[in-house]
């Protein structure tokens, strides 16, 4: 037992119950605080595997920005309790349950029987992960994509306006 | 020149732009949507002056032809083939005279679906113009189809209470004949190896017995759409049901088709077939005129009975047409012009009054002389019109048919003639019946009857009179001084009456 | 070092329990935060896998996928602040106009 | 030109030629536009102006033709030109038109001032008076109409004119279209229009095949060209010139009132008054006449031809005859008075003798003319005595007076009104003994020159004629007496009134020229002869001079003295009422009885050819084309047997049994396993993503194994 395994198994168990806790509370906004811990758990293990840029974005962006969204929508339509009135699908849990679990067990076994280990053999080179290092690979090899980005986040935010505008019907005219 | 440019092209196609304009217009607005289409039409009967404006008399062949490739398969030399002569310039006049005047007869009568009916009228004077001018065999095909699925609607949509089945029988019928005119039409392309009518003509040289297989598969089409006794019974029915506007452009124009045919395709095409038919053709158009005449008298609809007068009227133009002589053909394009006109100007007489009193029965009428004397002096005028008397256009027209028919050869026997005469008293028979029942004597029911609505039957206004009046006009015209109308067709009969005469020697 | 495998496996369940997030739970913003959850499982997959070949590029994709998923979410949500408006709930069952 | 040249050469007035027709058209036109804001005077005014300039014309072309005997052909504009056909719009002055331009337009004048007077008060009667119009308008039509026949420089140029006067007559007889003589509504005037219409129309069929002959056997219908190849084509081919001839009479008995055509004249005497004067009596049914004269070049070639017309003419004139003996309504006595003369007429150019027939023909317009006017100055007499006793009567029987149906022309109505209207009477007595031939009136003359033609030409025809007039003079006093002498019949009678001057004057001019016409071909002078002649010089036509024959103008003035003083003996002694019998029935009676009935020659005509004709048209028209062809072949036959082809052979057999069993089965199958596809699309968003779930699970599960 490294210390490091005990890290792992620690940040895993937190992971896995925050995201069962996320799908398991009644309420949304339960749900919501728990998937916030988890997102700030998977940002340790990107710090864990030389992602300092990115850890920081996880927690800036999906932590922070997005699932505050998330609150406050939760918030704004009161949606927090969603009365249980009869499974219109009775045998869509059972059967879910078995294929979640059927497929963590195909995954490991890919993982841990066909695949073989994945080791990280060396150590890393200074500075890797961090942001002078992606962002020169940014602004160079993915530039246009990034551009690209710009114009789907701008899409997005006139998209989302436009749905949540409230239609004035027989207004006017 | 450029072929989008070209006279003809522009007269028939130039309703079209009227529909794309139509397309994009609002279904409420009637009155815009009829006004674009009266000024289409208008625009395009301007045209067809400048077409006559350039159009040379004195020239027998076709002038302004425009010959373009357009389907050139597997040996088939299909072209865009128009061009105008002495033949077909005075239907070309007739139709694009005649469209704006159906629309502005449809002011009032058409209420629903203004835009639709518009469209299709246009879309109708598009195939009506290019029948007329289509010099090859396909391309007129094509026109000559296209004309039923304008008139199916208009008679489906806006007709009478039987409108389905009239239209039904009317676009059957007249498919029917065409389909042997098609195979006609397919042997001619593919043995003699062209369906230009002109390159045809020129080629010649089909057997005889041959020759009159191709005759009578064209005069199928052709018969039917005159309509020729006994083919006419699809007649009555169409035009009982159809709309006013409609039954004008029936007569007025798409029954033309049917002997312009004749002129056109199966006389210079098979002149040996066209002599050895004339004495049948004779008969039949006889046949017709007395039976047409004898029936009109019989009717109770007077919508009926100006249908019934078309086929006598048609008959005089068959047998003129068969007199093979350059008085009977001059005679019977120049009828078919008449019959045009004062047909045309029956059925719209017959809609003004129908709009106020909505019933066709004489035996209600009466007496509407004292209330609608304007009404009821152009009825006069266009019924006599109508029976041939002399000094208007009717009389000119079936005098020197009968004339040509009385003396021809191919026919061979006056007595045709001579009988068709006694239809000329038949005519006053029935049309004085018709004026006498409506106008004179004492007030009949029908007057009580729209009363008891709340209105009164009222004189024409001002826009049926500027309906009536271009045509009023004509039939006093070609009544008094026809020499214009005729000098344009002369050097064309002429013409082909030399070649079927040549015909006729070498048969010998 | 531990074998990223190890990571790669915790992202299998990650992904799986987001899943089944997807198929049980009816309320939709619920569902759209177990989106969410397999999506940061796939992030952690391409972290770890970049960790192996170090290669930054996985982690420039894991860039783009936050920012798409930050799209996502606003234009999801926008939706179902549409859906809610109209039919006042947000129970994905009741949206099922699809029906054969 | 020089003076001198004019003094010799007389003036030249030709060129008006065309005007005859112009000038009614134009008053025409003024009428139909302007007429609703003018008033009845001016109307009339108008409408009488334009007539009188066409005598104007008339009469200056007369003087012209003194000088210029050859006469002119002025062309006006082409009309129809085929081929060899060439028709153009040409008149023709000449001394044979010029006449009947004459009569025309100085009759037609007369008329129509006479007309200003008798319409006015008719329109009031019949309680119409926006009609005073439309019947000026129709009266220039119809001058205009006859210009154009008489002036026709080609038979079809007089067609036009021909049927243009036929149009006329039929608008005119229908003027009073809703009502019937009575002025009771009813469609007897309209259908007596129509008969008119119709029954020219069947004489016009012949008219169109003589031309149409004519044309293909001169390749002309002008009359010059036709008249110099007449001798040419007759040596030839007679049958051709017997066959246009022959057709052209049926075209001349129609317009003329001869057997077998007559029977729309008596029915015409429908339209007001001055229209029986004008049209139908001195100058459209004349057109026949003028149309044989016109055409004497070819009836001189072929004598049967001759034979028949006059045979006809003289039948029709004692025929005729006798039916005006038995007739009680004035004006119907004096159309089948018309119908016998214009019988004589014909008999006269049948015969030969073209310059008695048009000098009966010009004094005839006089006379006929005077008569009429004058019956309907007596019926408006009567009306206005029916509309004193009416209002006399007011108080006492009103509703009497409503009811009652007063015909103020039955002569049985009449009697006695010569002291209630004295001019009239003494124009009527000077019209009646022309006709009846008394010497030295009009009548005498003309009607001499052609007996004294028949006796040396015809001798049938002659005693056909001297009968005729025998009946001709016995009717007349017959009528004389019943109206105007012995006691009124009836208290309109009694209380007749004189006629206004504007309609007397016209009375007057007519008696003058009733007394005077003969004076146009006075034996030994020829006056009138040698005008005519001018017109048949060119065709080297050698007309029969008759001579005057003293014995038989004796004898016809005896006959005529004879029957005047019989019906004086039957009618002059004692008044007939309507409720007692005619006192000639008791003499002859069944052949009274059909003399009242016209012979049935009416009844004859419908039951042989009209009921025929129209049964005929039924027949066909409902059974024939519309329950067999329209209704059972088309409908049953055609449609129905290719709805059985598809509805019963092909569909239920074929098709459903054989084609639909497997195309069916495939349908059904495909049916119920969609039916059963449906049920997985539950429609729930979790659902479908659960299939996608079960596709990673069993793919990932598909690569591990692999």
């Amino acid at each position: 037992m490294t210390p490091e395994l005990i890290t792992f198994i620690l940040l895993a168990s937190i992971a896995v119950a925050s995201g069962l806790g996320m799908l398991f509370s009644r309420n949304a906004v339960y749900s919501a605080i728990y998937l916030i811990i988890n997102f700030i758990t998977v940002a340790v293990f990107y710090l864990l595997l030389g992602g300092a840029f990115i850890a920081v974005s996880q927690v800036a962006v999906y932590a922070g920005a997005i699932m505050v969204l998330f609150l406050f929508v939760i918030m704004l339509l009161g949606a927090e309790k969603l009365g249980r009135s009869g499974d219109t699908l009775p045998w869509q849990r059972p059967l879910a349950i078995i294929l979640g679990l059927g497929l963590v067990a195909e995954t490991l076994y890919i993982l841990f029987f066909q695949a073989g280990e994945l080791v990280a053999l060396k150590d890393l080179p200074e500075g890797f992960g961090s942001p002078s290092s992606v962002g020169s690979v940014l602004f160079q090899e993915y530039l246009l994509p990034f551009e690209v980005t710009s114009i789907l986040l701008l899409v997005a935010m006139i998209g989302a306006i436009i749905l949540t505008r409230q239609e004035k019907k027989n207004a006017g005219r | 020149m450029n072929p989008v440019l070209h006279p003809l092209t522009l007269v028939t196609f130039f309703p079209l732009l009227g529909v794309l304009v139509l397309l994009f217009m609002q279904s409420e607005r009637k009155n815009a949507l009829r006004w674009t289409a009266l000024i289409t039409s208008l625009i395009t009967f301007g045209i067809s002056m400048w077409l006559l404006a350039g159009f040379n008399a004195q020239n027998p062949d076709l002038q302004m032809v425009i010959d373009l490739p357009w389907i050139q398969v597997a040996g088939w030399n299909i072209s865009y083939h128009m061009g105008v002569d002495g033949l077909s310039i005075l239907l070309v006049l007739l139709t694009t005279f005649l469209t704006p005047i159906s629309i502005l007869s449809t002011w009032t009568a058409i209420e629903e679906r203004v835009k639709d009916f518009m469209l299709f009228f246009l879309l109708l004077e598009v195939g009506m113009t290019g029948v007329f001018l289509a010099q090859d065999l396909f391309l007129f095909y094509i026109f000559w189809e296209f004309t039923l699925v304008p008139m199916y609607f208009l008679i489906g949509i806006w007709g009478g209470p039987q409108r389905m089945y009239a239209a039904i029988k009317f676009f059957l019928y007249t498919m029917a004949g065409s389909l042997l005119m098609l195979l006609a039409i397919l042997w001619l392309g593919i043995y003699q190896g062209t369906f230009s009518v002109p390159e045809l003509i020129a080629k010649g040289g089909i057997p005889a017995d041959i020759q009159l297989w191709l005759f009578l598969a064209f005069a199928a089409a052709f018969a039917i759409k005159v309509p020729m006794w006994p083919l006419h019974s699809w007649l009555p029915d169409a035009h009982v049901e159809a709309p006013t506007a409609g039954s004008v452009i029936l007569a007025g124009v798409l029954l033309k088709m049917g002997t312009y045919g004749f002129v056109r395709f199966n006389i210079p095409l098979f002149p040996e077939a066209a002599v050895k038919a004339a004495p049948w053709m004779a008969l039949l158009a006889v046949i017709g005129i007395i039976y047409g005449a004898a029936v009109s008298y019989a009717q109770k609809d007077i919508k009926k009975l100006v249908a019934y007068s078309s086929v006598s009227h048609l008959g005089f133009v068959m047998l003129g047409l068969f007199a093979l002589n350059p008085q009977g053909i001059q005679g019977g394009i120049l009828q078919m012009v008449n019959h045009g006109l004062s047909t045309g100007a029956l059925f719209l007489l017959v809609g003004m009054i129908y709009e106020q009193t909505h019933t066709r029965d004489f035996d209600v009428y009466g007496g509407l002389w004292k209330l609608t004397p304007i009404y009821g002096t152009l009825m006069l005028i266009v019924a006599l019109s109508s029976m041939g008397l002399p000094g208007l256009n009717g009389f000119v027209g079936e005098f020197t048919i009968l004339l040509g028919a009385f003396g021809s050869e191919s026919i061979g026997s006056p007595w045709y003639a001579g009988l068709a005469t006694i239809g000329v008293i038949l005519a006053a028979v029935y049309m004085l019946y018709m004026f006498q029942k409506m106008f004179l004597g004492p007030e009949g029911s029908v007057v009580e009857e729209v009363k008891k609505h709340g209105h009164s039957i009222k004189d024409l206004n001002w826009r049926e009179i500027v309906t009536l009046v271009p045509i009023l006009v004509l039939i006093f015209w070609i009544g008094l001084y026809p020499k214009p109308f005729f000098a344009l067709m002369a050097p064309t009969v002429d013409k082909l009456v030399a070649a079927v005469q040549a015909a006729a020697v070498a048969m010998h | 070092m531990l074998p990223v495998s190890y990571y790669v496996g915790l992202s299998a369940v990650l992904f799986a329990i987001g899943a089944l997030g997807v198929l049980i739970r009816r309320n939709a913003i619920i569902i759209f935060m177990s989106i969410e959850l397999m999506l940061n499982a796939a992030n952690l997959a391409f972290v770890a896998f970049a960790r192996v070949h170090e290669a930054l590029s996985g982690q420039i994709f894991v860039f783009f996928v936050i920012t798409v998923a930050a799209a996502e979410v606003a234009v999801g949500l926008a939706l179902i602040v549409a859906i809610f408006r109209n039919k006042q709930s947000i129970d994905v069952d009741q949206m099922s106009s699809l029906k054969g | 030109m020089l003076l001198s040249e004019i003094a010799t050469s007389g003036p030249d007035f030709f060129y008006l030629a065309p005007w005859v027709v112009f000038f009614p058209v134009i008053g025409l036109l003024i009428n139909m536009i302007f007429g609703g804001r003018l008033g009845e005077k001016a109307v009339g005014g108008i409408a009488s102006t334009a007539s009188g300039l066409t005598f104007v014309v008339a009469v200056l072309l007369l003087i012209s033709l003194r000088t210029h005997h050859e006469g002119a052909t002025v062309l006006l504009a082409e009309w129809i030109s085929i081929g060899e056909l060439q028709l153009d719009w040409a008149f023709r002055v000449d001394t044979l038109s010029t006449t009947m331009m004459l009569v025309v337009g100085g009759v037609g004048t007369l008329i129509h001032i006479y007309a200003i007077g008798y319409m006015h008060e008719d329109v009031r009667y019949k309680n119409d008076p926006g009609r005073f119009r439309r019947f000026f308008a129709f009266l220039n039509l119809f001058i205009a109409a006859m210009m154009i026949l008489v002036t026709g420089d080609n038979y079809l140029m007089l067609f036009v004119g021909w049927e243009g006067v036929g149009l006329c007559s039929f608008l005119l007889i229908g003027f009073w279209y809703e009502m019937d003589t009575l002025a009771q509504a009813s469609t007897a005037n309209a259908m007596a229009a129509k008969k008119a219409f119709i029954t020219n129309r069947v004489g016009d069929f012949g008219f169109l095949i003589a031309g149409m002959i004519m044309f293909w056997a001169f390749k002309s219908v002008q009359f010059d060209t036709v008249f110099e190849a007449a001798h040419h084509v007759a040596e030839h081919n007679p049958g051709v010139i017997l066959a246009i001839t022959l057709f052209m009479l049926l075209g001349v008995a129609g317009k003329s009132a001869q057997i077998p055509l007559y029977v729309w004249l008596p029915d015409a005497m429908a339209g007001p008054t001055p229209v029986s004067a004008l049209i139908h009596a001195a100058t459209m049914v004349t057109a026949g006449v003028y149309l044989v004269a016109r055409s004497a070049p070819l009836y001189t070639l072929v004598p049967q031809a001759q034979f028949i017309v006059a045979i006809v003419g003289g039948a029709t004139a004692l025929f005729a005859a006798t039916i005006a003996v038995g007739q009680y309504d004035i004006k119907r006595v004096l159309a089948y008075s018309t119908i016998s003369q214009l019988g004589f007429m014909v008999a006269a150019v049948g015969m030969g003798a073209f310059v008695a027939g048009m000098f009966h023909l010009v004094t005839h317009a006089f006379f006929k003319a005077l008569l009429f006017l004058s019956a309907g100055s007596v019926i408006l007499g009567v009306e206005r005595g029916h509309h004193h006793a009416a209002h006399g009567h007011h108080h006492d029987d009103h509703a009497h007076e409503h009811n009652e149906v007063f015909d103020p022309g039955d002569m049985r109505n009449m009697g006695g009104i010569r002291k209630r209207m004295p001019l009239t009477f003494w124009v009527y007595i000077i019209g009646s003994l022309a006709l009846a031939g008394i010497f030295p009136l009009a009548g005498f003359w003309s009607k001499d020159e052609i007996l004294a033609e028949a006796l040396s030409l015809n001798f049938t025809v002659y005693i056909l004629l001297a009968v005729a007039a025998f009946f001709t003079a016995f009717y007349m006093g017959r009528q004389v007496w019943m109206v105007f002498f012995g006691e009124p019949k009836h208290e309109a009678a009694e209380q007749a009134e004189e006629s206004p001057p504007v309609m007397t004057v016209p009375l007057m001019v007519l008696a003058a020229l009733s007394i005077l016409g003969g004076a146009l071909n006075l034996p030994g002078l020829g006056t009138f002869t040698h005008w005519i002649e001018h017109t048949y010089e060119k065709f080297h036509l050698h007309l029969h001079h008759g001579e005057f024959n003293i014995t038989v103008a004796i004898t016809s003035t005896v006959l005529a003295l004879l029957a005047i003083g019989l019906s004086w003996v039957l009618y002059g002694r004692k008044a007939v009422t309507q409720d007692q019998p005619d006192p000639l029935k008791r003499i002859l009676g069944p052949v009274f009885v059909g003399m009242e009935n016209k012979w049935w020659v009416d009844e004859l005509y419908w039951a042989v050819i009209l009921n025929p004709y129209i049964a005929l048209a039924r027949f066909t028209a409902d059974v024939i084309d519309w329950r067999f062809w329209h209704d059972w072949f088309h409908d049953k036959v055609i449609a129905g047997t290719f709805q059985w082809v598809s509805r019963t052979l092909l569909d239920r057999w074929f098709d459903q049994r054989g084609i639909d069993g497997f195309a069916n089965g495939l349908a059904d199958s495909t049916k119920e396993l969609a039916q059963w596809l449906r049920g997985i699309q539950t429609g729930f968003v979790r659902n479908y993503a659960l299939s996608v779930f079960i596709g990673v699970v069993v793919i990932l599960g598909y690569l591990i194994l692999q």
